[in-house]
């Protein structure tokens, strides 16, 4: 590893798009497979401009941006197979995007018309979570549950630098570690946790700290697909074949604000951008598409229209998202009948009606 | 007809559960081979496996936490907190998780997560074994809260909680697990639906609602009364049944609720507030509780003042009679 | 007197409370630089340094945890919780330690804490930013609770919770920190005792009881409902003020209780049972609830019919005098 | 390190008396200080024994056992300077004895008659914690507190195995990281929580869980006295030197059940505890003395007779110790004034002085 502050992070492909070679881990990719993986992370990229953009215009509530994170998030949610399951955090775009998750179903979590959105036991991917850490525990857990299956599948639980200070990650690593379960914690090292940075605190890499719950950790260039894809289908293989959990942390850089509520001028300078802007996922792997003729201006050009596509899709599919009824609050509280509840929505909607009668009478 | 303690009325219903429906698991601390600080699982894990009641590192929202993952996995864990004061390291995940998952996965997924908490006191314990966390659990929405008051409830409702499909804080009043009590073991659990108040004892003159370790004070203080008392045992403290209650206050005109946890917020204030709010007319003279004082529980030489014993609810039963 | 909003209102206070006494320390995630999320500490770190301003790791039961033991050793830490739905994680260190230490010690040791919290909903959230958890503190003994409804009041009572020798719980109602108001900011803050309620507008026919974030909407119910309207401001809701509202209740013989909260085992239930036990024979209706509903706090395009607004208000005071 | 099981701790007197070197640590103890540590862990073994039998004649509601963490708790405590300040554990008896907390005033919580017992700051020793894990942030905001002091006071958090679970313990880790703290973080590793074994559960030792966190983690013969002191010393010594927290894990043995109200015949095999009678704490440091002329018989049967004076102060101070009088549940709960406990507490006075003046009129 060339870079300092990367540390002994593996790397495949270097900030200039150059194949390099790492003594543990290697990836063969087709063709098609990469160039599928740029397809990704640049419709990744549009999907989240654009939600930063109707969040401006007040069409959303708020949106964290995945900005600059692409290679980490595509990287491994690609590498799961259709089996594993993902837990991701609020940030985790480029995850839900790679479980098949529809943009919109994202979307209508950020625009306050639902507090859920897509189906995750079919689609293999839990809701965002939004409290820190409590998804960590939700994904140890839930493979727990696939070893007293006798399943083979994995699952992977994300969660970002900040979130290694919460108790439940922690207790996380101990669980996991207690029951060797399936399961492989992502950790996005993206230099912030708010106005908080990595750097200045603790000094230990984030990595290091699995070795002391009994199960490896490894520090990866977060911003190169390759290798993220490389070392994270390693540590889910390990999991599927019974070695236990493994914690991939995956240095990279959050590009944008926190979220579009956040202004970050007041806590961090513009130069540390420019040196990140440098190391961009996507810039990396065209460089290395183009370098190594395996896509042309050609293919390209398209990705970029698909892309427009999509923002318009984006775009009019969230302006013209339905309000909820008023009394939608009361369904989905309980799953059994609740008479209670039920008295609270029937005075609800007699309530609400009754304007509605006044004004038309 | 069998005769048993509270204790193993609960092991036969957690056994019960166990035979019904093989993706039921056991999970919390010392649960295994010691069977539980009260022994309430034991036998168990010799019986089902490791793999189904299972040894938990000693960390709650740890046990909380992961039990939502495996729920998410179509399981139904059956948790055991040791004592209610270690059920707040779980309290986030249980309020922003477990009650909530439903709701925040727009129904895809269930939450058939029992959550088992040992609680109350009068069993002379040190401090954070004693405490009635009731209150907390029944204000937040999206759960369900349970308490039996003998051996039968018990075996029924343990059975009841870990069939719903909801999420259910059950609460095991400690001091009466080594109650005996006649308990019907073919009695099927689904006959009748345990999110009822029940009365306990019939009675003309004042009506006395009550719950889990209570409930034993309560109808000694009825049977000793001068006149004729009401017991009603709450049992679903949420949802919580007031139409039984308020059906009976309509009747006795008085009402007195009763419990360990203390008074400010606590759920005499609920009952008090909804009876009040429904028998307006009925009401002879305002409802009266009879709880535990706004203190942290005392140390235990101390808990004989703190607890309503059968003198304060006869207390209480005399002061709405002469109000 | 100063036109400013409440968040700049909380930020004068907590200056000179920092000024006053220098072992008063701030704690919690991003209040440094950035100046915490709602910028009530902006600037606090660059005049007082990072001393005395503190960013905290990002683990609520360690900042609680560690604010625990440096108020044992005589510091005086506000800690800043960035959101009402992020207090669980510290809720064990809350209940078990803040709240019960004096009690533990025999009185060795005080626990003059602070837990800032901004609360309630309206400003348009995802979920977990919008909760109002004030009953869960309020049942809990040895802690208080206070709630500012307007920026005088917050730039007083702020100061007041600092200099208190009792943890308090500060809940910040975050939609109306923008909200502008008259602050005399050389008015004493302990002139007047922060632990009773406010008539905030006197009225003879009904008494609106509400705090916080509900205070703007009722004053605004009383100015369009066609009766005279009392409102209260209960601001502190432990120790709770009943009796001012007690005392105008005798004299209108109604009483509505408005919180965000929802209903079951909320605030609302507590003030209910005490009024209808002491206003027995002056109430002319059950004490009313509005309040939010018994569902988690809905996705924010929802959040405005969760909510209640004049409308629910107004239709509630309609309701008792028409009982 | 001779012993299989104790890996790689310190060890300077073998599980036979014999003293040994170690790379790192060495601690040279006038015979005044090695006599009087000797009659430390004696009396408090005794202080154990005498609570223990007066809980099975209902004296006490519960007790918690030192039986066999003599060393780890004596060698510790004693390791502490007058102005450093320690957080025990419900167990931590020896900590309690060393800094000079009257047994009366632990002996008062286990029988229900206070919930505190001694003045914790003229101590400087704060009372049992029973919640797991939760002192260990108190420890850590003490020290950070002296570090605002800018004094040079350490601070000693005790916690036990099963405590290193617990999200508290770990984020006291990342806060006393974080803060460079001025904290000695001394878990007792006694092989047991309650039912639950270390070893045959995460594989990973525990002091190793330091490193990952940042700081450096040192096991330790918890038996062995001198070993004890001289690792806690040093750690103590770098805390108050500016050199951040430090991890000691004492390796040691519970000898007795979990408490009064367990039983480990459920759960553990006689045969553990045989092998660990033959490394028993006080055996090997009065061979030490013996053998190397520091103390003889007629010492040992000084400490002896004062052991049974201990005793006989114990047993009659328990059974002599004044009710509390019902209303003092209301002292303390606020410091300041509150007029509804007032009313609540004025209530149960007339309450139960109704009861005094039916019977006695
Ligand atoms: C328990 C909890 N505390 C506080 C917050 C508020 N909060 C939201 S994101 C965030 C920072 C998270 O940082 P990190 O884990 O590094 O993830 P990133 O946002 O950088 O992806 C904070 C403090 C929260 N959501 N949950
Ligand atoms: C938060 C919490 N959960 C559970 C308990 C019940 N409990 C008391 S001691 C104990 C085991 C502690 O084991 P360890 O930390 O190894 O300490 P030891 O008792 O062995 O000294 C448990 C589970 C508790 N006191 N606190
Ligand atoms: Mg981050
Ligand atoms: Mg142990």
């Amino acid at each position: 590893m060339v870079d300092g502050m990367l540390g002994s992070a593996v790397q495949l492909l270097t900030p200039e798009g150059e194949r390099v070679a790492d003594e543990d881990y290697d990836i063969s990719l087709s063709n098609a497979e990469l160039k599928g993986l740029y397809r990704d992370m640049v419709l990744v990229r549009r999907l989240d401009s654009e939600a930063t953009a109707l969040q401006r215009q007040g069409e959303l509530g708020l949106w964290a941006s995945s900005l600059g994170q692409e290679a980490a998030q595509v990287g491994s949610g690609r590498s799961l197979l259709p089996g594993d399951y993902a837990f991701p955090t609020y940030r985790d775009h480029g995850v839900t995007w790679s479980r098949g998750v529809p943009p919109l179903e994202v979307l209508a979590m950020f625009r306050g018309v639902s507090t859920g959105g897509w189906d995750p036991i079919a689609l293999r991917c839990a809701i965002y979570t939004i409290v820190i850490g409590n998804q960590a525990l939700h994904a140890v857990g839930y493979g727990m549950g696939a070893q007293l299956d006798g399943s083979s599948e994995a699952v992977i639980g994300y969660f970002g630098d900040g979130a290694t200070d919460e108790g439940d990650v922690n207790e996380a690593f101990v669980f996991a570690a207690d029951f060797n379960a399936p399961v492989v914690f992502f950790c996005q090292n993206n230099q912030w946790a708010i106005s908080s940075p990595r750097e200045r605190k603790n000094p230990a890499p984030l990595y290091e700290r699995a070795a002391g719950f009994g199960f490896p950790g490894v520090r990866v260039d977060g911003n190169d697909i390759l290798a993220v894809m490389a070392v994270t289908r390693a540590a889910l293989e390990r999991a599927r074949s019974g070695g236990g959990p493994t914690l991939v942390e995956a240095y990279t850089y959050r590009m944008a604000a926190h979220t579009t509520s956040d202004d970050p001028t007041r806590y961090r300078h513009a130069e540390e951008l420019e040196i990140w802007r440098l190391r961009d996922p996507i810039e990396r792997l065209k460089v290395f598409l183009a370098r190594q003729g395996i896509a042309d201006r050609g293919y390209f050009d398209q990705i970029d229209r698909e892309a427009a596509d999509l923002a318009v899709m984006i775009r009019d599919g969230v302006r013209s998202m339905p309000e909820p009824p008023a009394e939608t609050m009361f369904d989905h509280v309980y799953a059994e009948p609740h008479e209670q509840l039920e008295r609270q929505r029937r005075w609800l909607v007699d309530y609400e009606s009754s304007f509605t009668h006044e004004v038309s009478s | 007809m069998t005769t048993m303690t509270m204790a193993k009325a609960l092991n036969a219903g957690l056994r019960r559960a166990m035979e019904r429906e093989r993706r039921v698991v056991l999970f919390g601390e010392d649960i295994g081979r010691l069977g539980g600080v009260f022994r309430v699982t034991d036998g168990l894990q010799k019986d089902f496996g490791e793999h189904r009641v299972i040894d938990a590192p000693l960390a709650e929202s740890g046990i909380v936490g992961t039990s939502v993952g495996m729920a998410m996995r179509g399981f139904r864990p059956v948790v055991e907190i040791q004592f209610d004061g270690f059920v707040y390291p779980a309290f986030d995940q249980i309020v922003s998780q477990v009650a909530k998952t439903l709701r925040r996965t727009d129904g895809a997924v269930r939450m058939p997560l029992v959550i088992r908490i040992p609680y109350g006191g009068g069993i002379g314990a040190v401090e954070h074994h004693s405490e009635s966390p009731e209150a907390y659990f029944v204000h937040t929405a999206g759960l369900r809260v349970l308490t039996p008051s003998d051996p039968q409830a018990a075996y029924l409702t343990i059975q009841q909680a870990i069939a719903s499909d909801d999420p259910v804080i059950y609460l095991e009043p400690k001091r009466r697990y080594w109650d005996k009590g006649e308990v019907d073991l073919d009695a099927d659990p689904f006959a009748l639906s345990p999110w009822h108040a029940r009365v306990l004892r019939p009675g003309d003159d004042v009506t006395v609602a009550c719950y889990g370790p209570m409930v034993r004070t309560c109808l000694e203080a009825a049977e000793a009364a001068d006149c004729s008392v009401e017991v009603i045992d709450l049992q679903s403290l949420s949802p919580l049944d007031i139409d039984v209650v308020a059906a009976s206050v309509r009747r006795t005109g008085h009402l007195v609720v009763v419990h360990e946890a203390s008074s400010t917020a606590g759920l005499g204030a609920e009952v008090a507030a909804r009876v009040s709010e429904e028998c307006f007319y009925s009401l002879e003279a305002p409802v009266l509780r009879v709880t535990g004082y706004d203190v942290p529980y005392p140390a235990s030489r101390l808990e004989e003042h703190f607890l309503p014993d059968l003198d304060r609810v006869l207390d209480g039963v005399d002061r709405v009679r002469a109000f």
